[in-house]
């Protein structure tokens, strides 16, 4: 009985399934080891990127190739969170004045589409050329990456309250901001850690996107000058890794943020829009 | 249960099931070749070998602005104007999907021969063509700012480029120091590919004439060439590249020769230049004149800005974020054509560094 | 007695005002209310009954300022609907008990006195006494999913009465609790409601809630919406439950039914 | 009357403020404010010059885009559809299989795509093939991700008493599967391709960057970016985002209908 209940727990279960795919890794890269000349370029086994994070090698700047990655780790980090931050409350901000104003939301609704399909990597130049300065263009663009998610999500909830709660606060003639503070604000905080939980990795990966628009330190910056070789072909490896684990990790962050904030006030509204993942 | 985990098999690996059905040549390593065939393609060679490659459709290039020296090698033997995009990788070359490759003479060409990490260790069983045996070669690396930069800062120009050269000269002369400098500046590529690098490098700069001259004559040819095989989309930027002419693009009142000795008196003292590429001996002589205080000697304070992204050195310095920039001759071309006014104040490569490797 | 809530030949055609193509054509409009007169006295418990569609809610609102009326004239504790909520003259309960999930049934209960910027110290005195009303007390720092679908409305009639306003509006609001629990919360309301004197205006399409509760009922009818029927309920108080197996009371469902009929 | 209202205020609006920021954009009282110049922010006519002058290669390198957003939209979607009904017979087995897939998209495209492009080198000899089917098999992927995560909500997330009500008919598992989830989940597909039309849309133009054959809107923009051509980058950045709209405006159209049709029933 108690076997089975760990058979079955989820723990177990992913487990199973992360095993799984590690096999199907391996099988692949001994296919791979069959027929190239280089296998570990072009899919290594996973034990040589484990040794490799192990590896005292000084590969670059005195440091070790997991060192470098992680100094680099940390650089993007830092302009993921504050372009993360901008973003949320950017998009935050914008939600709160499309529900103010129905104008504002007509207006801006079908603009805010139209910002996920604009490739604003290609318009990363002209971002450059108004900030002029590749550090805050980069923190611009992933903050603009992550905003959408935020906005639509965070106007999702402010649209999600009830009539009835509107006419209620109606009948105690409360003030605009009274409404908002302690009617449409709240009502919407379940909705906005939805948008958070969709943004957090985006921004990551966001980040790391626009790493790539110039040398310098950065994962992306690292990943560019790990793709056009003269370093271990390891760190390229390395860097997929790690930057796998920090989408994830962003994604609990915000999991944990958000049990912490509704504690066990929110449990019917948080089963009500709860995501899947 | 089955069904379901080969399914899941299927779709989460796609890519590898893929990948696996189809493949059927399995390739045997390149035996290292004890034959004694020379490393450099000579004029008769270089006809069949281009023939043979673009036929199977396997010469690869970057694009991106690095493929004019391949057209016109391409038009020279009436071959079409066709390549495959490489990038930035040799894993092309290595598993033969490209045939004729473009190289570096420092960097690809280096990982492409030796076995150190990133190396493809080749050795000798590869040979190459030569854009400079060609007649086909462009002028690379240069040190260039924008009109304006210049004409408001004429003595800042004149310091740093004199300041620069000096650093070139050296490092030049001394590639293994210069390696060492580089990579304890921040290198992308490991020590041993660092040292390759900056001995090829010093043989581009060629000491024999004054480090930065500018070739009225070499510099007319990368512009002809440019005028041929640059395509631009835009009819505006079209019609003016057709009608620029050396003047649009290069100054020499901005450089002496660093035999004589010069005082300068800069308008601006802190400035930055900024790279083509990644930081690495590519560009020794800017971080040896730093490390080495030549432009303190100027009375500059210089800083080193990595280049290698979509935000390109030309548009870096146009718009005014960085003082100078490093980028090839044909891409300042292009940038002019398109309504940039930048003007190259040193030549520091006075060959092409672009060859098209194979196996033997 | 003096009137709490006058209505006079009130009309309300929705789809009307917003555009001209109804000006020209007055026919398209769906007519929610048409010629409603209505005098409800202070202290008076009144009920509006009918089925869905007569408009009974519509004309709540109407009183709470929640819409407004196309035409005739309303008054509210004296002055215009919308004089009486600006002033909060009245409470409102509705049909589901409206709570903030992330509010304690204290800071629920609170939440009118903290709009209309009550002192922290009243505000509790306040809510402590109409908790104790509703028998809520021992709840007050739990949160709203913790307690049943009766003790929620509770807490919305506590939040309704805590301003002590001269009207509670009442919009169908035992109608999604079960029998048991609804039949304990109308002998509370009747309770509360002797205790505080105010007006009731309650919307139902019970008729035995009605008769019980009611000091007179209004019976209304759809299509046009309208009022077809007050009926006085001369039941003596305090009633109890056990009052609803009388004959006196049987004899008024059936008279409040039986004005149904024809209809 | 209303549906007109709408309409008007709806469309004419954002048409409105549209307008005007093209106008202070040709006027160049945009360049002012944001403090550029008409070389980096080319002009709208300048724009609409060269899309015009270039309709030919423009359209080619289009079409490339959308063939390849298309397909692996398409086949991504499938694959993703019947991942997660798998998925969803298994519910146990199925959604930890589903955690695990949703973490392939914490990985960055541009870390995915030149991987892809080395594991797919043996599909075919010819460039453009290979070149073609691993930017294909990037965009399946994606696609595969938010449709089986999307649409596995819609095959479990059913309405309460509606299994309970077919089970009381003896229904079997097969049947509940047929005429309660498979019709529940298309409102999902709907969602699920609003997120997925946009990703596979950019998600092909960065694997066109790191395609071996040269063609594409993406890598056409990359081009004329890196060689500061700007006013050509532009009018593919025009391009990719008409196809972006277009595909979106589809989809909104597929969903309208779609409601349409339910209701008839």
């Amino acid at each position: 009985m108690k076997l089975k209940k760990i058979l079955f727990s989820s723990t177990f279960i992913t487990i199973v399934w992360i095993v799984l795919l590690c096999s199907i890794w391996e099988l692949e890269a001994l296919h791979i080891e069959q027929i190239k000349r280089t296998p570990e370029k072009v899919f290594p086994h996973l034990m040589q990127i484990f040794e490799s994070i192990a590896d005292p090698k000084i590969i670059s700047n005195d440091q070790t190739s997991i060192e470098l990655v992680l100094t680099n780790a940390y650089a993007t980090l830092e302009r993921a969170g504050i372009g993360f931050l901008i973003g949320a409350l950017s998009g935050f901000i914008l939600a709160l004045l499309m529900k103010f104003s129905g104008i504002i939301e007509k207006i801006a609704f079908p603009y805010l589409m139209l910002i996920q399909m604009i490739p604003i990597l290609g318009m990363a130049p002209i971002v450059f050329a108004i900030t002029q300065d590749i550090g805050v263009s980069r923190i611009v663009i992933s903050g603009v990456l992550t905003f959408y998610p935020v906005a639509a999500n965070t106007l999702a909830g402010l649209k999600s309250v009830s009539a009835e709660n509107e006419n209620l606060f109606r009948s105690y003639s409360a003030n605009v901001f009274q409404t908002y503070t302690k009617l449409y604000i709240p009502t919407s905080i379940p909705f906005l850690f939805t948008g958070l939980k969709i943004s957090a990795p985006l921004a990551i990966t966001a980040s790391i996107l626009v790493d790539t628009l110039q040398g310098g330190v950065g994962l992306g910056c690292l990943l560019s000058q790990s793709l056009k070789g003269g370093m271990s072909p390891f760190v390229f490896w390395q860097i997929i890794f790690l930057s796998a684990a920090i989408g994830i990790l962003s994604l609990q962050v915000m999991v944990i943020a958000e049990k912490i904030i509704m504690s066990h006030k929110v449990r019917w509204n948080r089963e009500k829009n709860k995501n899947l993942i | 249960m089955l069904k379901k985990i080969t399914a899941m098999i299927v779709a989460m690996g796609l890519v590898m099931s893929v990948s696996a059905c189809g493949n059927t040549q399995v390739q045997t390593p390149t035996t290292p070749a004890s034959d004694a065939a020379p490393a450099v393609a000579t004029p008769t060679d270089t006809k069949s070998i281009l023939e043979k490659y673009a036929g199977a459709g396997t010469i690869g290039n970057w694009g991106l602005g690095n493929e004019y020296e391949l057209y016109a090698l391409l038009a020279k033997y009436n071959l079409p104007l066709d390549f495959l995009s490489q990038d930035f990788t040799m894993d092309g070359f290595d598993d033969n999907s490209i045939g004729l490759a473009s190289a570096m003479t420092y960097n690809e060409l280096g990982l492409v021969k030796n076995s150190y990490d990133g190396g493809y260790n080749y050795g000798d069983t590869v040979a190459y063509i030569d854009m400079n045996d060609e007649g086909v070669a462009m002028l690379e690396d240069n040190l260039f700012t924008t009109k304006t930069f210049a004409e408001a800062n004429p003595e800042t120009v004149k310091a740093f480029v004199y300041a620069s050269m000096k650093g070139w000269k050296y490092a030049s002369e001394n590639p293994a120091e210069a390696a060492e400098i580089v990579y304890n500046n921040g290198s992308s590529v490991s020590k041993e590919h660092q040292l390759y690098m900056a001995e090829e490098v010093a043989k581009l700069v060629d000491l024999s004439v004054p480090v930065g001259t500018m070739n009225d004559t070499a510099m007319q040819q990368t512009l002809d060439i440019a005028k041929q095989y640059v395509k631009l989309d835009d009819s505006a930027a079209a019609t003016k590249l057709a009608a620029l002419t050396l003047d649009d693009i290069r100054s020499q009142a901005y450089w002496t020769d660093i035999a004589n000795a010069a005082t300068f008196t800069p308008e601006k003292t802190d400035v930055s230049v900024q790279l083509k590429w990644l930081p690495q001996a590519q560009f020794m002589g800017y971080f040896v004149a730093k490390d080495k205080g030549f432009y303190d000697e100027v009375g500059l304070n210089v800083t080193i800005v990595s280049g290698g992204g979509d935000i390109s050195e030309t548009t870096a310095v146009s718009n005014g974020t960085v003082d100078f920039g490093v980028t090839w001759v044909s891409n300042l071309i292009t940038s002019n054509a398109a309504g940039m006014e930048l003007l190259e104040v040193a030549q520091v490569y006075q060959k092409s560094g672009l060859v098209l490797v194979y196996k033997k | 007695m003096s009137n709490e809530i006058t209505i006079k030949n009130v009309n309300m055609v929705y789809g009307e005002g917003g555009g001209h193509r109804e000006l020209r054509n007055p026919a398209r409009g769906t007519v929610a209310l048409k010629d409603v007169n209505l005098d409800i006295k202070k202290g008076e418990f009144i009920s509006l009954l009918g089925p869905s569609g007569c408009g009974k809610t519509t004309l709540l609102r109407i009183i709470a300022n929640l819409q407004n009326q196309t035409s005739g004239n309303v008054e509210v504790a004296g002055g215009t609907p919308e004089q009486a909520r600006k002033s909060r003259k009245y409470g409102i309960v509705f049909q589901s008990p409206v709570l903030q999930d992330w509010r304690t049934i204290r800071q629920n209960v609170e939440l009118p006195l903290e709009i209309s910027h009550y002192p922290k110290s009243k505000r509790h005195e306040l809510s402590e006494a109409m908790l104790r009303l509703v028998g809520l007390e021992k709840f007050k720092d739990v949160y709203p999913n913790e307690l049943s679908g009766g003790m929620q409305q509770r807490v919305g009639i506590a939040r309704a009465l805590i301003m002590q306003p001269e009207i509670l509006l009442m919009d169908e609001p035992f109608s999604a609790l079960d029998e048991f629990t609804r039949d304990k919360l109308q002998e509370d309301l009747l309770n509360i409601w002797s205790r505080s004197l105010c007006t009731v205006v309650f919307v139902t399409h019970n008729i035995a809630e009605s008769v019980y509760l009611s000091d007179r009922v209004c019976v209304m009818s759809p299509r046009p919406g309208r009022l077809s029927a007050v009926i006085d309920i001369d039941l003596p108080r305090p009633r109890k439950l056990a009052m609803r197996d009388t004959v006196e009371f049987v004899e008024y469902v059936s008279k409040v039914r039986n004005s149904f009929e024809g209809i | 009357m209303k549906k007109t209202k709408i309409s008007f205020s709806g469309v004419l609006l954002p048409l409105a403020f549209g307008a005007l920021v093209l106008i202070i954009w040709q006027t160049e009282l945009l360049h002012k404010i944001i403090g550029t110049n008409t070389f980096t922010l080319p002009l709208p006519t300048t724009i609409i010059r060269i899309i015009g002058e270039n309709l030919d290669s423009i359209s080619a390198n289009a079409f490339d885009t959308i063939e390849v957003a298309l397909i692996g939209l398409v086949l991504g979607s499938i694959i993703g559809y019947l991942i997660s009904i798998l998925a969803a017979i298994f519910p146990k087995w199925g959604s930890g299989g589903l955690k695990v897939i949703a973490l392939l998209s914490a990985i960055p495209i541009i870390a995915l795509a030149p991987v892809i492009t080395n594991l797919t080198k043996d599909f075919s000899t010819i460039a453009p093939e290979r070149s073609m089917f691993a930017k294909i098999v990037l965009v399946t992927l994606l696609s595969a991700v938010s449709m089986s995560v999307g649409v596995y909500r819609g095959l479990t997330d059913l309405k309460p008493f509606s299994e309970d009500l077919l089970q009381t008919y003896a229904a079997t598992k097969f049947d509940i599967f047929i005429k309660l989830r498979l019709p529940n989940s298309v409102s999902y597909i709907f969602t699920a391709l609003r997120v997925s039309i946009p990703t596979a849309i950019i998600s092909t133009l960065i694997a066109e960057y790191f395609a071996e054959y040269i063609t594409g809107v993406g890598r056409q923009i990359r081009e004329n970016i890196i060689t500061s051509q700007y006013s050509t980058a532009w009018a593919y950045i025009t391009v990719a985002c008409a196809i972006g709209i277009i595909a979106y405006m589809f989809l909104v159209l597929a969903e309208r209908l779609y409601k349409k049709k339910k209701h008839k029933i």
